[in-house]
């Protein structure tokens, strides 16, 4: 599971109501009404290989050109896929650099750089076929090469933060010009998934010759767009049209201007006053405003985010399956989904998030009931309750709005919580250290593969986190996320999924509070635009009308 | 009241100006007539708060913000000043200046005592910046200053006091008036200096015919400089002729008083008597003579009446004293 | 003169040294793991330890400060972690918007408060003097970045006049983007100066050399000019300090208008945890403050004769 | 010629020095300053009796309501009454004025009066110190503080006390050289008090009051700064109701509920405009004649 999220500093110090941490997957969502539906038209005339296939076809009802001007809230460090997890630089870079496989708006895999792939019987071994025609930036063509190259630097480079993502894989082979084989030490159901992951891109070998910090001053790659002379942290950043993409007449815009403006107001006024045509991280409470406006757009997108409220079970009142049980009772989450997100988000049940994968609707999860809440609390070993503390990040208003929420809730069964609310970097420290009580923080899926939920927040042996740091450790279901990801048959799988959720949401050692979705506002100029629920969205199928 | 003599360049009539104290408006200069000629010192003199600086400032129209003109007029060689305060300012250009008594405090200290003497030919009469600068020069060699051209580029601090009001007289001549009015210009020098500066007005006067009106408490200093002097007690004038006569023979007992407060080196023995009671205040005047109840010779008549400036019986035509009894001070 | 410049950069390098040294304990007092930025959740222990000896973070604090100082004498500010270039070449791009800021702010709060202070000191005690002084007192307990939020309301999204926030692309949007906050930061300093230079004109007002200035036959206008250049010293000494505090005040006005200046590179720094710029740029804001502080003085000594620069 | 000075020889009566207490009366601002002041305070001792609902309790379905008879002044983001945590921040945000600048206070004038009393070493020493942190950009010093010491109450008073007491120690140091040169104390040292009792009974009364009429404005300045440092994410944190941070979550409703953001503001405006009034009052009283 590779919720890995980390501060860029400059988002946490906004006191805007939403979320300022930002995951790996900065929520970034945007309101086009129609996905960028791929038809098939081979263009005429266009003197390109008319087998570029069903994919990538350009439509005709749309107006070229134009630049699209769009604030975003982090700006990038490094367009370096291998080396970063920060939304800002994601977002920027996977315009640039492109996976075999990406995911689609709906959330599934599509083949993109890859036509398709066969799988030997032992399912160890994968043969992907590369797409034939598609050319890099610089005019050169994709060779299997550059994939081999591109894959082993982001498995091999240990300080890579998603090295890890690409344990299964032994060695890969290129076989001729457009075949890659991929050797992996044992079968591995998520592989696609993970392949599709950003920090997969594809790369020209050897950076073209070129060194590496030159290469990434002025990356060359296959996607839509191209920057020059790129610099970290800049207050803005300009991706020109790349003329050699292989899907032809495609991207219909000319450039994109990034404005990085940190400040939720300030995007809000840029956007209000014509600055701008498109925003990310809306705040909640300024949706209902926004609709008022005939000029503008907003867009809830469904994401692959929970929300939760985290019990650390090292504590002995926590390792009280009741207690936990009377805590997740006393939440009304249908309030705070109200109060707290001006009715964007759902409320909490399963801890998968509804657009995951395998979701299960029919999980038994445990409603909100003042009653059962303290009959629950009486069987456990803290009758008349107690007094816990509850670490929030300082730096984020929503989060200030859910746990004065979850304080006054839970004071009615005799739970007192006090606040302890840190600074970005001093809040994650902590949890980390299992310095805490009781704490809040998202969790999200970052490829369309339910194993990374499942395994990070359950999986307390090699989840990576100790079940998202609560040491909730339940052996049958830890079992059962074992089988889930060695198991190719999507029915078995899914039958094993259900199972994992209704355990959790029996042993609650977290309270799932809400599924925010990516807000995104923008100009109804444009058109086109949609984001896929982990978060990215891809630029060469909008236009400016 | 004398007629207004042929040479006459100030003429005084009836200056009368309140003070607002609280919110009770108090007379603090009650009908003050006096004349000067062109080349002659009129001296005033009285106590701090017998309202004579005030005077001096009404004349110029530089009352303070509490005082206020009520009523008199003022002839500058036969023309009347107007008396709104812009108009005034603009009418007495070249005709009549004024000097003061502290004279660091009296000069900008961030600007050279050139350029604020400079800039009276500058601004006000136009001259060119090198002309003005010269002018200015010479009218430091006027007033005595030595090496006038280097002297000019200091700055007031770096002067002696004698120095900084041999400034301010430079300032005032700038304006070549026909008048100069000093407010107590000495007081705060050191003896030796205010002889100096003493002699410089004197000689001022009679070689520029300047009249100059001289206020102060100190006989001394009116005696050496001016030929006339009035002397004046809670805002009015008690007594008025030539200097000599009334202080050998003064014909109102506050005059009296005064000298017998002096210490007269001539006659070491008689020891200063200081008139008894105290100057009283504004608010609380007493009715008819204001002086009576300090006065020996009070009678009952003193407390109604309010004595008339007239002259005494067998004195100078120009003598004249506000006392009901002046005819009793006149034989010896 | 020069030696008076010589003892004040003794002074000045002594602050700065302080400052170093302050900023450093703040740093590793503070709780929070740069690495742990960098590398997020998932980061393994040993590629965090990794990373932490690549930054040489787990060398003693002596060795570390002894290495930053040594860096320092060679004009090398060491590299940021968070952004992997070097902190001079951050600074370099963002110290000219956070300089013109403060520069164009002074200006307002001098284009401001002289007109203000001599209206209420020349009119004292009647309506306009008690409504400038209302106004100032109220001034001071308004927060700026209210302010800020409002003009951009009004003047910008209303009136269109200036944008709404950013730095622009030109040199001409660069000034049109520098209005708004600029007159928000003179705002904050516009009240105290007012009160100052108000108090200040009214007490040369009332000093007999404006008596002697009368007399000399000059207008009221000259005569002002006059009361305005003594009265003017005191209060400057008052604007360099509020200069100063101006510079530490861009942290938050660069937020609220999204100015990319060295002010909102520090508040990101402080909360990543990015010590090299956080040192670098913290003593360059106070680099900053010093040299204003001396032109203060300077500028002081040329307008007043009494004060020699000893 | 002898010089004759009528003037000393006949003494006038002394006028009697109006009392301290007579002259505060007379001053029309510091009336109106104690009058502003005095109100606030007497509603932030007064919060729980007047004001309708506790501060902290949420109705998460009526939330963001506008002016009602049960809400006088609308609820906020969490269905709170605005009314009764405008009345409480007044509690805290007084509170933490007053409270914040005691430290400097105290400390920054017994840091002025002796450098400023001694000079020589000493003086250079503190002034060196006080340099070093005014050099300081204020907020970057106070942000760099609360982060090391967590934000709430406690991180601004530290932060306040670090960065606070520079202002005093040069005020009454300058103001301390004045009146060490002056001869009442050139005679005390003469007459062979201690330094401590001069200190006390001839030097500080003189110099208090300076230090006393900035603590005024001072006051303005520290709920300013909370304020700003609530705008920030770094001041009062919840669900303790203080002005800062109603203002910064208020902020987001601008254009829809403009009240929730600019009543705390007015707030912030009046109470500064009371304290800088005492401030100017006291200027005057205590200014010599």
């Amino acid at each position: 599971m590779v919720n890995v999220r980390y501060p860029n500093g400059k988002e946490m110090l906004v006191s805007g109501p939403d979320e300022r941490t930002l995951s790996r997957r900065e929520l970034v969502k945007v309101g086009a009404a129609g996905a960028a539906s791929v038809s098939v038209l081979s263009i005429p005339g266009l003197g390109r290989a008319a087998s570029l296939g069903r994919l990538g076809a350009a439509r005709e009802d749309v107006t070229r050109g134009g630049t699209l001007k769009f604030a975003r809230s982090i700006a990038p460090t490094t367009l370096d896929p291998a080396n970063t997890i920060i939304a800002g630089d994601i977002y920027t870079l996977d315009k640039i650099f492109e996976p075999l496989y990406i995911t689609t708006v709906a959330g599934k895999l599509k083949p993109w750089l890859a036509t398709g792939y066969t799988v030997s019987k032992d399912q160890k071994t994968f043969t992907f076929h590369l797409r034939p025609g598609v050319k890099f930036s610089n005019g050169k063509p994709l060779t299997a090469e550059d994939v081999v190259f591109s894959i082993n630097r982001a498995a091999k480079d240990k300080q890579g933060p998603l090295s890890f993502l690409d344990f299964a894989i032994t060695s890969l082979e290129a076989k001729g010009k457009s075949k890659v084989v991929a050797h992996l030490s044992s079968p591995w159901a998520p592989f696609i998934s993970d392949i599709s992951v950003f920090a997969n891109a594809i790369m020209p070998a050897n950076f073209g010759g070129k060194s590496q910090t030159e290469f990434f001053k002025n990356p060359v790659g296959t996607g839509p767009f191209t920057v020059k002379g790129f610099k970290p942290n800049a207050s803005s950043l300009t991706l020109k049209r790349n003329p050699h993409y292989w899907q032809a007449g495609k991207p219909y815009i000319n450039a994109v201007d990034f404005l990085f403006v940190d400040n939720d107001n300030q995007r809000l006024l840029q956007l209000r006053g014509g600055q701008v045509q498109a925003i990310d991280l809306v705040p909640p409470s300024q949706v209902a405003s926004l609709k008022k406006d005939s000029k503008l757009h907003v867009g809830l997108y469904p994401s692959w985010q929970v929300d939760l409220l985290v019990l650390n079970e090292k504590l002995a009142k926590f390792a009280d399956r009741n207690v936990r049980r009377a805590i997740t009772h006393a939440i009304d989450r249908n309030a705070l989904v109200h109060a707290a997100s001006f009715g964007t988000a759902k409320p909490g049940g399963s801890f998968f998030p509804p657009s995951l994968q395998y979701y299960s609707a029919k999980t038994p999860t445990l409603a909100y009931s003042v009653s059962a809440a303290k009959a629950s609390l009486a069987q456990s070993k803290f009758p008349k309750g107690f007094s816990t503390e509850l670490l929030i990040d300082g730096g984020v208003q929503k989060w200030q709005t859910f746990a004065q929420i979850i304080q006054q809730q839970l004071k009615v069964i005799g739970i007192n919580v006090t606040l302890r609310p840190l600074d970005h970097a001093s809040f994650e420290q902590a949890f980390q250290k299992f310095d805490y009580e009781m704490f809040i923080d998202y969790a999200i899926n970052d490829i369309t593969d339910a194993d990374e939920m499942a395994s990070f927040e359950v999986d307390f042996q090699n989840g990576g986190s100790s079940s998202y740091w609560s040491s909730y450790d339940n052996p049958t279901a830890i079992n059962l996320v074992r089988q889930a990801e060695a198991e190719f048959n999507p029915a078995k799988r899914k039958a094993l999924y259900a199972q994992i959720q209704s355990i959790v949401a029996q042993d609650a050692p977290f309270v799932p509070l809400d599924y925010p979705p990516y807000i995104y506002a923008m100009s109804k100029k444009l058109q086109g635009f949609n984001v896929n629920p982990g978060g990215a969205y891809r630029l060469e199928g909008v236009w400016l009308t | 009241m004398s007629a207004v003599a042929v040479d006459t360049v100030l003429s005084v009539r009836d200056v009368t100006v309140s003070v607002l104290r609280g919110d009770v408006r108090h007379t603090a200069v009650d009908a003050v007539s006096f004349d000067v000629p062109a080349g002659r010192a009129l001296g005033l003199v009285g106590e701090s708060g017998s309202g004579k600086s005030l005077t001096l400032r009404a004349l110029m129209s530089l009352l303070p913000p509490a005082a206020r003109l009520e009523a008199g007029s003022v002839h500058l060689a036969g023309d009347e000043l107007p008396r709104g305060v812009k108009q005034v300012r603009r009418a007495l250009r070249g005709r009549m200046a004024m000097i003061f008594q502290d004279p660091l405090s009296a000069l900008d200290p961030v600007q050279t005592v050139g350029n604020q003497i400079a800039e009276v030919p500058r601004r006000v009469h136009g001259r060119s910046r090198r002309q003005s600068w010269e002018r200015a020069v010479e009218l430091l060699r006027l007033v005595g200053i030595p090496d006038a051209p280097r002297r000019a580029h200091a700055y007031p601090h770096e002067l002696s006091g004698g120095m900084r009001q041999r400034v301010v007289i430079a300032i005032a001549l700038a304006t070549e008036p026909s008048v100069l009015l000093c407010d107590e210009p000495t007081t705060a020098l050191d003896v030796t200096v205010q002889a100096q500066v003493l002699e410089l007005l004197d000689d001022l006067r009679s070689r520029l015919q300047l009249a100059i009106v001289f206020v102060s408490h100190d006989l001394a200093v009116i005696r050496q400089l001016c030929e006339d002097v009035c002397v004046m007690y809670t805002g009015r004038l008690v007594e008025t002729g030539r200097t000599i006569e009334v202080l050998e023979r003064p014909l109102h007992p506050y005059t009296l008083g005064l000298l017998d407060a002096i210490i007269d080196l001539d006659d070491p023995v008689g020891a200063p008597q200081p008139i008894p009671g105290a100057l009283p205040e504004l608010e609380r005047l007493p009715g008819g003579c204001t002086f009576h109840p300090r006065c020996f010779l009070a009678t009952e008549e003193c407390t109604t009446t309010v004595p008339e400036l007239a002259p005494a019986r067998g004195a100078a035509p120009d003598r004249a004293s506000a006392c009901i009894h002046r005819d009793r001070l006149i034989s010896p | 003169m020069l030696r008076y410049t010589a003892r004040r950069l003794a002074a000045a390098f002594f602050v700065a040294f302080g400052v170093t040294v302050a900023t450093f304990l703040l740093l590793h007092l503070a709780p929070g793991d740069p690495a742990r930025v960098v590398l997020g959740e998932r980061a393994s222990p040993q590629a965090l330890a990794a990373l932490r000896h690549q930054w040489g973070l787990d060398s003693s604090l002596g060795s570390q400060f002894t290495r930053y100082l040594d860096g320092l004498a060679h004009g090398n500010l060491g590299t940021s972690f968070i952004n992997k270039t070097s902190t001079s070449s951050l600074i370099r791009d963002r110290i000219g918007v956070s300089a013109a800021l403060v520069a164009l702010a002074t200006v307002f709060a001098v284009i401001i408060t002289v007109p203000l202070a001599s209206f209420a000191a020349v009119r004292k005690d009647r309506a306009a003097d008690h409504i400038v002084r209302a106004l100032s007192v109220a001034g001071i307990g308004f927060p700026a970045f209210w302010f800020g939020i409002v003009l951009i309301e009004v003047f910008a999204l209303r009136v269109h006049a200036f944008p709404v926030g950013g730095w622009g692309s030109s040199t001409e949007t660069h000034l049109r983007s520098l209005v708004l906050p600029a007159l928000t930061a003179a705002f904050a300093i516009v009240p105290i100066l007012v009160r100052s230079l108000r108090v200040g004109m009214i007490e040369v007002f009332n000093a007999d050399f404006v008596a002697t200035l009368r007399s000399k036959g000059l207008g009221e206008r000259r005569v002002l000019a006059h009361v305005m250049r003594n009265a003017l010293i005191p209060t400057l000494t008052l604007l360099g300090i509020n200069v100063a505090y101006l510079i530490g005040s861009t942290v938050v006005i660069e937020r609220v208008f999204d100015l990319n200046g060295l002010g909102s590179l520090l508040l990101t720094a402080i909360s990543q945890r990015d010590f090299p710029v956080v040192q670098s740029v913290t003593l360059v804001l106070a680099i900053g403050v010093v040299i204003v502080n001396f032109l203060t003085d300077v500028i002081a000594a040329e307008l007043d004769p009494r004060i020699r620069l000893e | 010629m002898t010089s004759v000075d009528i003037t000393a020889a006949i003494d006038a009566a002394p006028v009697p020095t109006p009392t301290f207490w007579r002259r505060a009366r007379a001053s029309r601002s510091l009336m109106i300053g104690v009058a502003i002041v005095g109100l606030i305070v007497l509603a932030a001792i007064l919060a729980p009796v007047i004001s309708p609902y506790p501060p902290d309790q949420q109705d998460l379905y009526h939330i963001l309501g506008g002016i009602s008879s049960k809400h006088l002044l609308g609820t906020d983001d969490l269905g709170r009454d605005e009314l009764s945590r405008l009345i409480y921040g007044a509690r805290t945000d007084i509170l933490v004025g007053v409270l914040a600048i005691v430290f400097p206070f105290c400390f920054g004038t017994m840091m002025g009066t002796i450098a400023g009393y001694y000079g020589g070493r000493i003086d250079s020493v503190i002034m060196r110190v006080v340099d070093v942190v005014i050099a300081f950009p204020f907020y970057v010093l106070v942000i760099a503080l609360v982060f090391v010491v967590g934000p709430g109450i406690r991180g601004i008073f530290v932060a306040f006390a670090v960065a606070d007491w520079v202002v005093y120690a040069r005020a009454i140091r300058s103001a301390t050289l004045v009146v060490r040169e002056s001869n009442y104390v050139a005679a005390a040292q003469a007459g062979g008090l201690s330094d401590a009792r001069i200190l006390r009974r001839h030097v500080l009364p003189n110099t208090i009051a300076q230090a006393i009429v900035y603590a005024m404005s001072d006051i303005v300045l520290v709920i300013v700064a909370v304020v700003t440092l609530g705008y920030l994410g770094l001041g009062v944190q919840p669900p303790t109701a203080d002005w800062g941070s109603m203002i910064s979550a208020g902020q987001d409703y601008l254009t829809t509920n403009w009240m929730l953001s600019t009543l705390p503001g007015i707030a912030v405006v009046i109470t500064g405009l009371g304290l800088s009034l005492i401030g100017d009052g006291l200027a005057d009283v205590l200014r010599p004649e």
